[in-house]
């Protein structure tokens, strides 16, 4: 896919202006590649969207083509959570211990309407978090209730773009600001 | 090549392993531990045994096929203590052997 | 120094080092993961020697066998962050005091005894030898052994089924 | 069995209870000290056989909570509305049909959680849904939170 | 029967000799073993790699998709990224754990299937120690395998760990008896536990069809407690997903989960290698007796790829048990051992040996 | 710490292990405490509420239309059926007559919701008992049925389709013939099924037998649905209390008496076959007509209480309005299947293995945010 | 000797019916056909939606930059999370009467849940339903929306 | 080679899984918090100690396996000579096979191999 056809560009732009603009090493983009083409997700689905994180997984649009089919249940192996559904009060704790405890470099989704803003929860709910953000340092926003398999694979790819701006020694702990 | 290291390295190497194995045995309190120095000990024998077959008469196999007896005793010994261990312990909920021996049955 | 000489002393000293380990450390799992060492370095002499069978067989049954077993009955008896309590050093003092006089006592007889070694071959007894002897009747042969061992396994059978398997006597 | 004779069978066990017939269900109101000898009855005697309680509810008027208990019997295939009054507000306690319905146990939680009524001879009320150390009792028409709920 | 146009004897004794010829023992030998190290080393990460990859789109194909295929050409680089990804991640410490258990956990694992790859013969030739009790060996190597998930699950300080640990000990522990056994009843056919001996001796038919009826059993046990051992579905009780998250391995991250998942992979090509040494020849190349053009233009294919094919044609039938089977539970898979499988192998033994006996073999 | 358990009494010691609320096996946030004793399980205590998002307070203050597009959100695997639930309260209510097009849109738009999520509870189930090519299997079939929806309604999984009064807009032209090519197609797969799960010696070993759940427990405890009917409690609403075009269908009540997993499994299984039978029934036979019947753009009910059952795919499903003749209701209730059919889980799940826990979870088809709501 | 029998009877019976289900898999490996993926970024070009489907709200605008929204607000009150918020102003038009004026249709893609209640209920049909779906974002505010393109108008003739 | 060479496939396993996570160690970055060093359950804090209480019935499968191991052994050079020894092998293997097969099933009648 080309890359004026993605969308948001200018807050990629952003994002290579503060990390200071500099040409990433072979080393660095080496590193990249292989972060970006292996991103594991944790099975983490709280609702409604993680039967479509589901059926993204499933024959028809195939997230193994990205490589990112191997489903780790222990947050030590995978590599981004896909925040899948409503996130609750009850649940915000999880989910932060969750994200805590995967190893280094993590990344977060928000997969749809609910994990983005609370969604259809947002006014009159007790108990539901409004928007993960407020939980763990997302990455990508992936709108819809529930999004649909390619604009998941669309996220993803998105993802992907970002990782690629990394470098290697500024890897700092993102959670530190929470 | 091997007469390069003479025999008497061999028998040191096991008795050494043998003497601390016996002081496992008198020091552990712990049965299982008692047991692993129990190995030790068999197994610095074997050594013994093998060495003396390859060095003095290296046709025959009377200390290897000692020794493999002596693996297979070992084998069902093992099986049998940690049989015993295990019965001690869902009687006493312990298995250091100070306190398996004040206690009453 | 030759490879063999060079293993010699890799191996010996890794028996040394884990058994001394194994009977002073005080996590339960950490000793019997030290045994297992020994029993491997053990194996590795008898590569060594060129005993290969009989280096195997400790392999299979000490190091993939009874290590096994002991491990399971760690995991059942004791937790992980079970310590054993250091013992006393008057204990400790008195017997390595007796042990080291028995070790030395063995090592001085040891070396002042002159074996009359002959390194005909170090070949490799081959398993056809083996074979034959373990099954053969004669004066070299095992074949009686061979089967007491049977009868002993059923023993071993009957014995850890009976005193293991003893329901909870309330 | 139509409602009517229904009403009668009631009403000869309980004499006091109130019955609509013009609602969807037949309803009866008993007071809450009956509750539980009426929901004895309605399980055990053979021409109620009410077995199913298939939903137990709380609603909150302004001046009293109201439990509404919806049951079904699966033997004749009639079903029964029963409502009872719980005036107390503030300290609202009621006795648990859990030994009748074993069902209702984790509505009765549910209840518990979020409405705040007690239910005596309950064997495990416990909150359901919300923390340990949540306050207040969300269904409530009262209820108010400022840091979680966005009024719109 | 001409064998030598592939004969790798020759090769690598007239390269020893070489280097024993222009260096001094020591540095031969040294610069022989680094060389060998290397090869091995390369061997090894190649063969996981792709046997991981080659899982993915095995698996897909089953599934009715494609697998991954956007890494290089049909996603042929997709486990390199992975291996890179994972070595780039953090090894977290994990509180209250065993720190010197828990390290030194991967290096069991890893080792014994090194140490297993050491006998096999992967073609006339061409293997790195031809053990006179080869196939007694990898036996005994492999089964130290086990001990690194003993003592992963149990240093881990994590319940799912210990589970998974204690079932995987009961599960590997049953599973070796049936392995041995059944390789054992194709000992007695060869007469020999010595592998070159053995992938020799089939040179005129393959064990599995000279042994016919008791050959056939045997080698469905070892397939059976071949894939129990290596702890893969539908025998993954150790790492079951659905139950224990990820089993004993739950508390590794980066690179040391990575050596568990590495040595998954080798372990089933371990025992593919068996399989195919034992029953199917090794490198033999398949040939049907009294045919001789047939056999020749067999004898043309390099025995290396007739190993190789043998051997990617067991790790596809172990996958498609994967793929296809729910796992079984912990008493089935038991029950299944000890009730099943041990008495038909010792039956087995028995009736082998009986029809070696009376000479009813081909 | 140590100390004392190993001199208390470490045979009556328990062995609390938690599951969820991430868990690949507890189908989204249902966290189980576990007591074991090795593998046994001596106790399952489900906590729950990690997906409890106040739907029922928030229905407090939407209009009737607004509650459709939550209904979907309790149990999404039905989302159909359970609007459909609310706009028959509210039809019921102000005694509206829906065209007989409309009910026969929805009887059928229903059923392929069930088939539907029937096949994701096979994946899932599958995926539970460590099966898993048939998370592939089923999700490639179920994609079949969401092309349906997504051509009628636009959407795929939370449909949103009925209206008070009606449908939101007209079934597409081709409506009929996908539908048809898709029970051609599904029935040549429904086969497939069986060779690859249900007849295989290892699933129903672990699936014969184990979470024994009786007749009389099930119906004590409200275990309704697919669930309950595999232990042969009779409580298809479809049959007793048959609502929109389902008395116009002929068809039987799936019922196994054995109460076990498997029993419950084989309920599943037929039930897909069933609902095949009855789209067949009524496909061809959709009336002509308006696909919606005149309603106020505000409703409002009138005073008084009203309650709706409806078979949704994992059991009954009630709506509880209860109105003050405002545009918004005073109180809703959902009545919702699961949270009944979890309270039983501790029960079935006593003395059986942890693998078997997880087989008597998926054989119960859990969707937890219709048991939090 | 029943129990052996029974006993042979059970494996073979348990062999068979595995082998029945390693048929199914067997059969779509070796049939590539069955394949049905679709490869999404490549197929970008020739994927098209479902004309129904409903993948955000838009608001069409004719060539001449018009729209149809008289700013009444019965979108943002139908609308059940609040997704949608009408910025308008008082204005004088031509006619000397003072009238609302669209000035901003602010619309929450990260609030949406597509329930279509907003286009069914607008009276002058002034939103519809698009159908793009590659909405996902690094920013959330991205995620705000203004319907109405800078400088429209109200279409002509619109009430 | 000869078996020396072993001690080679020994350290290779140890370079490379020392030199990968040496490297990895090195180079991979590290951060910290509160929760990350915390076992693993799901989500929750752990409760309770990380001890499992299993049943005898696990230890019997182990020391059934360690006396069948012993067999598995002692088969090996017997099953070589099988074929070159002929009847006296096998009336000896009969005679060994009898009394284990006669322990097999006394674990069998005695429920030794029920896992519970
Ligand atoms: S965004 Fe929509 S589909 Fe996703 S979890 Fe929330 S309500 Fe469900
Ligand atoms: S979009 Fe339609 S409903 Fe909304 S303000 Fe404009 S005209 Fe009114
Ligand atoms: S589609 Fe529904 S949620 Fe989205 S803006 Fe319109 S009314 Fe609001």
């Amino acid at each position: 896919m080309k890359e004026e056809d993605f969308k948001d560009n200018e807050t990629l732009e952003l994002f290579k202006k503060e990390g200071g603009n500099v040409l990433l090493s072979t080393v660095d983009s080496l590193i990249n590649w292989g972060r970006s083409n292996s991103i594991w997700p944790l099975t983490f689905a709280t609702s409604c969207c993680g039967i479509e994180m589901m059926a993204a997984g499933a024959s028809r649009h195939d997230f193994a083509r990205f490589g990112i089919e191997v489903y780790r249940a222990s947050p030590r192996q995978a590599d981004v959570i896909v925040v899948a559904g409503t996130v609750t009060n009850k649940m915000a704790p999880v989910l932060k211990r969750l994200y805590d405890q995967m190893a280094d470099p993590k990344y977060v989704i928000a997969m749809g309407a609910c994990a983005i803003s609370g969604g259809p929860f947002f006014y009159n709910s007790y108990h539901v978090i409004k928007g993960v953000d407020h939980v763990v340092p997302v990455d990508v926003y992936i709108p819809g209730c529930p999004p649909r398999p390619e604009a998941l694979l669309y996220g993803v790819m998105q993802l992907q773009r970002k990782i690629k701006l990394n470098k290697i020694n500024d890897m700092d702990d993102p959670s530190a600001n929470f | 090549m091997l007469s390069q290291i003479p025999l008497s390295y061999f028998l040191v190497v096991s008795t050494l392993m043998f003497f601390i194995g016996i002081y496992g045995f008198l020091t552990r309190k712990n049965l299982i531990t008692i047991l692993m120095a129990i190995e030790l000990i068999l197994n610095s024998v074997n050594i013994n045994f093998v060495a003396f077959n390859r060095y003095l008469y290296p046709d025959q196999l009377q200390g290897h096929f000692f020794s493999l007896f002596i693996i297979a005793v070992a084998a069902a010994e093992a099986a049998v203590a940690i049989a015993i261990i295990i019965s001690v312990y869902r009687q006493y909920f312990n298995i250091d052997v100070e306190r398996v021996d004040t206690m009453k049955y | 120094m030759s490879i063999h000489e060079l293993m010699f002393y890799l191996f010996s000293g890794m028996i040394l080092l884990f058994s001394v380990l194994t009977v002073t450390s005080r996590r339960i799992l950490r000793a019997a993961t030290y045994l297992l060492f020994v029993l491997i370095s053990t194996a590795g002499i008898y590569f060594m020697l060129n005993y290969q069978f009989l280096a195997a067989v400790q392999l299979t049954l000490y190091a993939g066998g009874i290590v096994v077993l002991i491990i399971f009955s760690i995991l059942l008896t004791s937790h992980i962050t079970h310590k054993f309590e250091p013992i006393g050093i008057k204990k400790m003092v008195f017997t390595i005091v007796a042990v080291a006089a028995g070790a030395i006592l063995t090592i001085t007889t040891v070396l002042n005894y002159g074996f009359n070694t002959v390194v005909a071959s170090s070949q490799n007894p081959d398993m056809q030898l083996i074979g034959g002897s373990l099954l053969g009747y004669g004066r070299d042969g095992y074949a009686l052994p061979f089967e007491v061992i049977s009868v002993l396994l059923l023993a071993a059978i009957f014995g850890s089924i009976v005193i293991a398997k003893k329901e909870k006597s309330k | 069995m139509e409602k009517e004779k229904l009403k009668e069978i009631i009403l000869g066990f309980i004499p006091e209870a109130e019955i609509s017939t013009d609602t969807q269900f037949l309803t009866v109101n008993v007071d809450k000290g009956q509750l539980v000898k009426l929901a004895t009855f309605l399980r055990d005697s053979d021409e109620m056989a009410f077995d199913y309680l298939f939903c137990e509810s709380a609603i909150d008027y302004p001046d009293h909570l109201m439990m509404v208990y919806h049951l079904d019997s699966t033997k004749h295939r009639h079903q029964l509305v029963v409502k009872t009054k719980i005036a107390d507000r503030e300290n609202p306690v009621i006795d648990s049909v859990c030994p009748i319905w074993i069902g209702a146990d984790y509505h009765e939680r549910e209840i518990f959680d979020l409405f705040g009524i007690h239910f005596t001879n309950h064997y495990d009320l416990r909150k359901i849904f919300l923390d340990n150390d949540w306050v207040g009792f969300p269904l409530r028409k009262d209820y108010t939170d400022p840091v979680n709920i966005v009024e719109r | 029967m001409e064998f030598n146009i592939y004969d790798l004897t020759s090769f690598t004794s007239s390269f020893d000799q070489l280097l024993m010829e222009n260096l001094s023992p020591f540095w031969a030998v040294a610069i022989e073993m680094i060389l060998i190290g290397v090869a091995i080393l390369a061997f090894y990460a190649v063969v996981g790699l792709y046997l991981v990859y080659a899982e993915r789109k095995v698996c897909a194909f089953m599934q009715c998709r494609v697998g991954p295929n956007r890494v290089g050409p049909y996603g042929f680089f997709q486990t390199i990224a992975d291996l890179i990804k994972l070595l780039m991640k953090e090894l977290i410490p994990i509180k209250n754990a065993d720190k010197l258990l828990f390290n030194i956990a991967p290096y069991i694992v890893i080792i014994a299937s090194f140490m297993a790859i050491a006998a096999i013969p992967f073609a006339k030739g061409l293997h790195a120690i031809d053990f006179n009790i080869g196939i007694f060996y990898i036996m005994a190597v492999s089964s130290l395998g086990v001990i690194g998930i003993l003592i992963a699950g149990w240093s881990s300080n994590n319940k799912y760990s210990l589970i998974g640990a204690m079932r995987s000990g009961a599960q590997i522990v049953s599973y070796e008896l049936s392995v041995g056994l059944s390789l054992i009843t194709i000992v007695i056919l060869s007469g020999s536990l010595q592998l070159s001996t053995i992938v020799e001796g089939q040179r005129d038919g393959w064990f599995l069809f000279t042994g016919h009826i008791p050959a056939l059993i045997a080698f469905l046990v070892f397939l059976v407690a071949a894939t129990a051992e290596t702890n893969r579905g539908p025998f993954d009780l150790a790492e079951a997903e659905s139950e224990l998250t990820a089993g004993f391995h739950t508390e590794y991250s980066g690179i040391k989960f990575a050596f568990f998942f590495l040595a998954e992979y080798m372990n089933m090509f371990i025992v593919a290698s068996i399989a195919v040494t034992m029953f199917l020849g090794g490198w033999m190349p398949f040939h049907v007796g009294g045919w001789e053009a047939f056999n020749n233009i067999m004898d043309y294919i390099p025995p290396f790829f007739w190993y190789a094919g043998k051997t990617a044609f067991i790790i596809w039938v172990m996958m498609w048990f994967k793929w296809t089977f729910p796992r079984l539970r912990i008493d089935q898979l038991l029950t299944l051992e000890w009730k099943y499988l041990l008495p038909i192998n010792l039956v087995n033994i028995i009736i082998m040996a009986f029809v070696v006996l009376m000479g009813w073999h081909f | 710490m140590v100390e004392e358990i190993t001199k208390g009494k470490l045979e009556e010691q328990e062995f609390s292990i938690n599951m969820g609320p991430q868990h690949p096996s507890t189908h989204g946030v249902l966290r189980m405490m576990l007591k074991l004793k090795g593998e046994t399980v001596k106790e399952v205590k489900p906590q729950l509420g990690y997906i409890h998002r106040g739907i029922e307070k928030m229905c407090e203050k939407l209009t009737y239309q607004q509650i459709i597009h939550l209904t979907d959100r309790l149990d999404y695997m039905s989302a159909n059926i359970l609007n459909e639930a609310v706009c028959l309260t509210v039809e019921d209510a102000l005694q509206v007559e829906v065209p007989e097009r409309v009910q026969y849109i929805r009887t059928i738009m229903g059923e392929l919701n069930r088939i539907a999520s029937h096949q994701l509870w096979w994946c899932a189930f599958g995926m539970d008992l460590g099966a898993l090519t048939t998370f592939f299997y089923g999700l490639r079939d179920r994609e079949k049925i969401l092309d349906i929806f997504e051509e009628t309604i636009g959407a795929r999984l939370l449909l949103s389709y009925n209206v008070p009064g009606g449908l939101m807009n007209d079934i597409h032209p081709n409506f009929q013939k996908k539908v048809k090519e898709f029970i051609t197609y599904f029935r040549k797969k429904l086969p497939e099924y069986d060779a690859l799960l249900t007849g295989n010696p290892i699933m129903q070993q672990r699936t014969k037998g184990i979470g024994m759940l009786t007749k009389e427990q099930a119906i004590a405890y409200g275990v309704s649905g697919p669930s309950g009917r595999g232990s042969g409690f009779s409580c298809d609403v479809r049959i007793h209390q048959p609502y929109s075009a389902y008395s116009k269908a002929d068809f039987k009540e799936i019922l196994y008496h054995e109460g076990d997993t498997f029993a419950r499994y084989k309920v599943r299984i037929d039930e897909m076959w069933e609902s095949m039978n009855i789209i067949e029934q009524l496909i061809d036979n959709i009336p002509e007509g308006n696909y919606t019947a005149k309603m106020k753009p505000v409703i409002k009910l009138p005073v008084g209480e009203y309650y709706t059952r409806v078979e949704a795919v994992r059991g009954e499903f009630g709506v509880y309005i209860v109105s003050d003749g405002n545009k918004t209701p005073y109180r809703v209730k959902f009545r919702s299947p699961n949270f009944s059919n979890l309270s039983a889980l501790d029960l079935m799940a006593r003395e059986q293995k942890i693998a078997d826990l997880i087989a008597i979870g998926g054989s119960m088809d859990y969707v937890i945010p219709d048991m939090d709501r | 000797m029943r129990s052996i029998i029974n006993y042979l009877k059970e494996i073979f019976g348990a062999v068979a019916a595995l082998f029945k289900g390693m048929r199914v898999t067997g059969y779509y490996f070796f049939h590539p056909k069955e394949i049905v993926t679709q490869q999404y970024p490549e197929n970008r070009a020739t994927l098209t939606m479902f004309d129904r489907f409903k993948g955000e709200v838009i608001m069409p605008h004719n060539e001449n930059n018009e729209h149809k929204c008289t700013a009444c607000g019965i979108c943002e009150m139908n609308c059940p999370n609040g997704s949608i918020e009408i910025i308008s102003e008082m204005k004088v038009n031509e006619e000397g009467k003072k009238k609302k004026v669209l000035s901003k249709h602010i619309y929450h893609l990260g609030m949406c849940t597509f329930c279509n209640l907003c286009v069914k209920t607008c009276p002058s049909n002034a939103l519809a339903m698009g159908q793009d779906f590659e909405h996902a974002v690094f920013d959330r505010s991205k995620l705000n929306k203004v319907l109405n393109k800078p400088g429209s108008v109200l279409m002509k003739g619109t009430e | 080679m000869t078996s020396e060479s072993l001690i080679l496939f020994f350290i290779v396993g140890l370079v490379l899984v020392g030199g990968a996570i040496l490297f990895s160690s090195y180079i991979a970055p590290t951060s910290t918090n509160l929760q990350k060093s915390e076992a693993y359950e799901c989500g929750v804090p752990t409760k309770g100690i990380t001890w499992l209480q299993f049943n005898v019935g696990y230890y019997l499968f182990a020391l059934l396996f360690l006396v069948f191991e012993v067999e598995t052994v002692f088969i090996f050079p017997w099953a070589v000579m099988m074929k070159s020894m002929g009847m006296v092998a096998f009336v000896e293997i009969l005679i060994f096979f009898a009394v284990l097969g006669l322990g097999l099933l006394y674990a069998w009648k005695k429920h030794a191999l029920i896992w519970e």
